[in-house]
């Protein structure tokens, strides 16, 4: 148990600009921080709340959530309707009690791999800061299921 | 001279169980809903409620009850069994018809295969009832043949006294006494009367709705889809009923470990019966309200020789569109006239 | 001549000239104080008919119970103005066509009962214009205000604690008009996104999922919240989401059966201070 | 006491860990596993209990259990077969259990085809598509003891002939002198090559017209078919009472306590799945 919190993050992605954005940090050699799980979708509208909530089903300590800048969707405009999708998401979180700073949104292009590395690292900071999400953790004890992340 | 238990020595009474390893269950009203669950002080039973909403079921027969533990490697498959509790516990304050429930439903969990997270918790658990002295609109007991301090399922019958200070009481079986037995000298000897039984009258004619829902032409009456035309298709009346057991199995967790659990399960819930194939043999909210009313009360007693009903009225009670199984009988007894 | 007595002329007319083939209202229930929805088919049927202020279900719901609307036939409802947004917003989302229901309108809200002019959710418009105006202005619940109030720790613990009761009966669902999916997400297991089971995590995700799904659709009828058996009080959730469409959107569900839906529209220009 | 009770110690809903041995493609969508027990405890057990005509449910730790039959007759102990088509959760993941697998299963349950009682008749075999697997398990018990029965006649058909399922069996069962097999599949089913018969079940089995006399019959397939059957079976004047069929319903616990699987008053799991047609008639039709 004296192990050192290495916070667990998902990260749900849109392909045509965040996840080449990764891609181009990583290419270009830039160091981030290993405690992202990055899953990639065609674009933020396919992004449905559900993930964000099975992600902290599994044990998540922090979700981020990232796409293409406002205008740059490669379907025109997922972004925009993912946009207003997490805007009354995180109202419901907030509501319900889920600290926001566990659940982050970004624009990142495809040619911001220094944002994305940057942001990562931030990000992974600040979760480890807060140190693991345990107050969804007891949610998931109590069911007596692993969380599996 | 009856023996009689003073409320106000209900808290040494709760202290003797305790230190014997008996935990207590009661009563309780807390943040807006009222169940049976555990109590420590004399002070959180709530005696006054006509009935828990919830019913005591849960206590036995858990909404959600882990059964098995799995872990899957490559060519192996370890699995653990959850086993209900083996501590002892008192049921304190239970409704008469919370208990007969109980009796009714353990037929079924034993025929032929025991289901052993219902007979574990039977086995280590005393039930002490308090009979009614009140009751509301709702309380059907008497229209089922039991009444407001009917003895079935319980260990201990508790009867009010008149001036609300305490109950007499009423050792009825083995296991009732033996628990008794740890606070028998915090009873006494007196001459307190017990206040009246509720009074609840009788409902609809049992043997008159027996009888038609025994009648194979009946199966298919129109009178199924005009008295269930404002069921919802929610799942409150059956899980509410003290009797109600249907249940599914669902599986928790991904390739590599997980749990599989018992949950409760309704027939007014569509996908009760869907088959994989989309046929559903009961596609319809007046045929699964048939399915309901037919099990309780024709196929059940056909099996058991019992009505799976104790008559609690909390179908009716909590119903959000006004039915339930006191409407539905009425009715029915009103077709044979 | 009384509102009661009113419309149940009105009923009678509306059934023997066959302009409707049902009229879906309120009938004595178990108790004085309960009512149940009544389904009126012959002209004789509107003597059970009831209009008092204990009828606040909100009935929409029952519109579309499969094969009701199929064929055609227009079908009559007495409806409180939430009731005429819920039409609103099941046209909207072509689940029924605004135009083969008959509305008879009726408000609770106030001391006293009174009947409300129109017959088609249309012509309601106006009086759901001045409903958006007066909603920011609404008198606060004490209990919402302090929940909003809680630090983010205290106000997950009060959920917890309320949703802990929850049996998952889905009575909310089931008699929630906008609640029409012929599979709910919580019973689509390929994959099984929310647990089915009623632990806590699974009670968690559930309230949450169908509150999201209620996001800028309610119309706080409270049929939900009435209906749990178990007393949580989800008005509360469904009202939070409702204040954030409003304010953050200018979003009011159910104005008419053309108004977008407002996660399935967007502006470019929508706020988005949170997107780092 | 039925004699497929378990000890009452035993955790009822805890199944046998089963190994894959075999796998094979039947049809589009419809494959066969045959199974063996790990546990030689288990598999004692079931050797004691398996009787031809009960089921048992399969399952996948992690998605869940499905119900179906035995596709192995009682005259092959050694492991299970099972047929099934790929369509919900649990088949998804079972059709694609590789050789060496594990998978799970509790069982059997419910009753059974009374063979012994069948001695010395002549046996009349019908089934639709994925029906076979049932029909399969008690023509294999008689097959296997060929000599105490009479006539063995086979009447199987699908709706085309990629659908018809235990290909190598149906082949090695028209080989047979001792069998006759009369296959068809639906108008429009047929391939090019096809040699067999093209009409529909009930259809076949009148041109087929296999004598009443001393005669069971078994038949199995989707209600529709079974409907139709069972009227050109009355026209061919065979007795309700000795034509046998099984139903199939949405199980969970498969032990009588889950409470969805009833068709009026009979548990299918408990009092089922075989049945005759002549108690099948006194169901509840609604509720099938």
């Amino acid at each position: 148990m004296s192990e050192p919190f290495e916070p667990k993050i998902v990260a749900f992605v849109c392909t045509y600009c965040t996840y080449a954005g990764a891609d181009l940090a990583g290419t270009s050699r830039l160091k981030y921080a290993p405690n992202v799980r990055i899953v990639r979708l065609p674009c933020t509208g396919r992004i449905s709340p559900m993930f964000i909530l099975k992600a902290l089903q599994k044990g998540a300590d922090g979700v981020l959530v990232s796409g293409c800048h406002p205008g740059d969707c490669h379907f025109t405009h997922g972004n925009y309707h993912a946009r207003r999708r997490w805007t009354v998401f995180r109202a419901l979180l907030e509501f319900t009690g889920i600290p926001l700073e566990r659940v982050k949104f970004s624009w990142i292009s495809a040619a911001e791999g220094v944002k994305f590395a940057e942001f990562i690292n931030t990000i992974t900071e600040d979760i480890r800061k807060q140190g693991p999400f345990d107050q969804y953790k007891q949610l998931i004890r109590d069911t007596e299921s692993p969380a599996t992340l | 001279m009856t023996r009689i238990l003073f409320a106000d020595k209900l808290d040494n009474c709760l202290e003797r169980w305790r230190s014997a390893g008996i935990s207590v269950i009661g009563p309780v009203k807390k943040s807006n809903s009222s169940g049976y669950s555990a109590v420590t002080k004399a002070a959180e039973f709530d005696f006054n409620l006509v009935l828990p909403e919830r019913s005591i079921k849960e206590l036995f027969f858990p909404q959600s009850e882990p059964l098995m533990r799995y872990e899957i490697k490559k060519q192996e498959i370890n699995t653990s069994e959850f086993k209900a509790p083996t501590s002892e516990r008192i049921i304190f304050g239970v409704r008469p018809c919370d208990a007969a429930g109980l009796a009714i439903d353990d037929p079924l969990f034993g025929w032929d295969y025991q289901d052993e997270y219902w007979f574990q918790r039977r086995r280590e658990t005393v039930l002490v009832t308090i009979a009614c002295t009140k009751a509301d609109d709702f309380c059907m007991c008497t229209s089922l043949k039991l009444t407001p301090d009917s003895e079935k399922g319980s260990d201990i019958l508790l009867r009010p006294l008149e001036n609300n200070s305490g109950w007499q009481v009423e050792e009825l079986t083995d296991r009732g006494r033996e628990a008794f037995k740890i606070i028998a000298d915090l009873l006494q000897e007196s001459q307190e009367k017990a206040a009246p039984t509720a009074v609840v009258e009788e409902k609809f004619d049992l043997e008159a709705a027996l009888a038609w829902l025994k009648e194979p032409e009946n199966f298919e009456s129109h009178f199924w889809k005009e008295i269930s035309m404002r069921c919802i298709g929610c799942g409150s009346c059956t899980f509410l009923c003290p009797t109600c057991h249907c249940f599914d199995i669902q599986d928790e967790g991904d390739t590599y470990s997980g749990i599989r659990r018992k949950n409760w399960d309704s027939c007014s819930f569509a996908l009760f019966t869907m088959h994989t194939s989309g046929h559903n043999p009961r596609s319809t909210q007046s045929a699964r309200w048939r399915q309901r009313i037919m099990h309780k009360f024709n196929y059940f007693p056909g099996k058991f020789n019992l009505n799976s009903c104790s008559g609690c009225g909390r179908c009716s009670r909590q119903c959000p569109v006004d039915m339930g199984i006191t409407e539905t009988l009425q009715e029915l007894s009103k077709l044979l006239r | 001549m009384s509102i009661v007595e009113q419309y149940r002329t009105k009923v009678k007319e509306l059934l023997s000239s066959g302009q409707v083939k049902m009229v879906i209202g309120y009938g004595a229930g178990t108790t004085p104080d309960r009512r149940r929805p009544l389904f009126m088919r012959s002209p004789e049927d509107a003597d059970k008919m009831l209009l008092d202020n204990a009828c606040i279900a909100n009935l929409s719901g029952y519109l579309v119970s499969e094969g009701l609307l199929s064929d055609e036939k227009r079908v009559a409802i007495m409806l409180r103005p939430e009731g005429v947004r819920s039409i609103n917003i099941l046209a909207a989302e072509s689940q029924l066509k605004a135009e083969q229901i008959v509305i008879v309108g009726f408000d609770t809200a106030g001391e006293e009962l009174r009947a409300i002019e129109g017959s088609e959710a249309k012509d309601f418009c106006a009086l759901i214009d001045s409903l958006k105006e007066s909603a920011p202005l609404q008198a606060p619940d004490p209990l919402f205000e302090r929940i909003v109030q809680m630090s983010p720790q205290e106000r997950f613990n009060y959920w917890q604690e309320e949703f802990s009761k929850c049996i998952k009966c889905y009575a909310c669902r089931q008699s929630c008009p906008m609640c029409y999916c012929r599979r709910c997400i919580v019973d689509s297991n390929q994959p099984q996104w929310i647990n089915t089971s009623s632990h806590t995590l699974g009670n968690f995700e559930w309230n949450i999922v169908r509150a999201f799904h209620l996001a800028g659709r309610c119309v706080a009828c409270g049929n939900c919240d009435r209906s749990c058996p178990v007393n949580i009080p989800l008005r509360f959730i469904n009202r939070r989401m409702g204040m954030e469409v409003l304010e953050v959107f200018d979003h009011f569900p159910g104005m008419s059966e053309s108004q977008e839906p407002v996660l399935a529209s967007f502006k470019k220009d929508d706020p988005e201070t949170f997107i780092l | 006491m039925k004699e497929n009770s378990i000890n009452a110690q035993d955790n009822i809903y805890k199944p046998a860990i089963m190994k894959v041995v075999a796998k094979h493609d039947e049809a589009p969508g419809v494959k066969t596993l045959r199974i063996e027990f790990v546990d030689p405890v288990e598999h004692e057990r079931f050797k004691t209990t398996y009787r031809t005509g009960m089921f048992g449910l399969y399952g996948v730790y992690g998605e869940g259990e499905s119900t179906f039959c035995v596709a192995s007759p009682e005259t092959r102990k050694e492991y299970i077969e099972c047929t099934f088509r790929q369509s919900g959760r649990v088949t998804s993941v079972l059709a694609n259990a590789e050789i060496g697998d594990l998978i799970t299963y509790r069982g059997p349950y419910g009753n059974r085809f009374p063979i012994e009682e069948f001695y010395g008749k002549n046996l009349l075999f019908i089934a639709g598509g994925i029906a076979l697997p049932p029909t399969r398990s008690v023509i294999w018990s008689c097959l296997d003891q060929r000599e105490k029965f009479g006539k063995v006649t086979i009447v199987y058909g699908a709706r085309t002939v990629a659908d018809l399922v235990y290909k190598h069996e149906l082949d090695e069962w028209m080989e047979r002198d001792d069998v006759e097999l009369v296959l068809a599949v639906d108008p429009g089913g047929e391939s090019p090559d096809w040699k067999h018969k093209v009409g529909f079940v009930p259809t076949v089995l009148e041109q087929a017209a296999p004598s009443p006399d001393n005669c069971i019959a078994v038949l199995c397939g989707p209600p529709i078919m079974i409907k139709f059957t069972l009227i050109a079976l009355k026209k061919l004047g065979f007795d309700e009472k000795s034509v046998y069929t099984t139903l199939e319903n949405r199980m969970k616990c498969g032990v009588g306590k889950c409470g969805r699987c009833n068709v009026g008053s009979v548990y299918i799991c408990k009092e089922g799945p075989v049945f005759t047609a002549d108690e099948v008639s006194r169901m509840p039709a609604a509720d099938l």
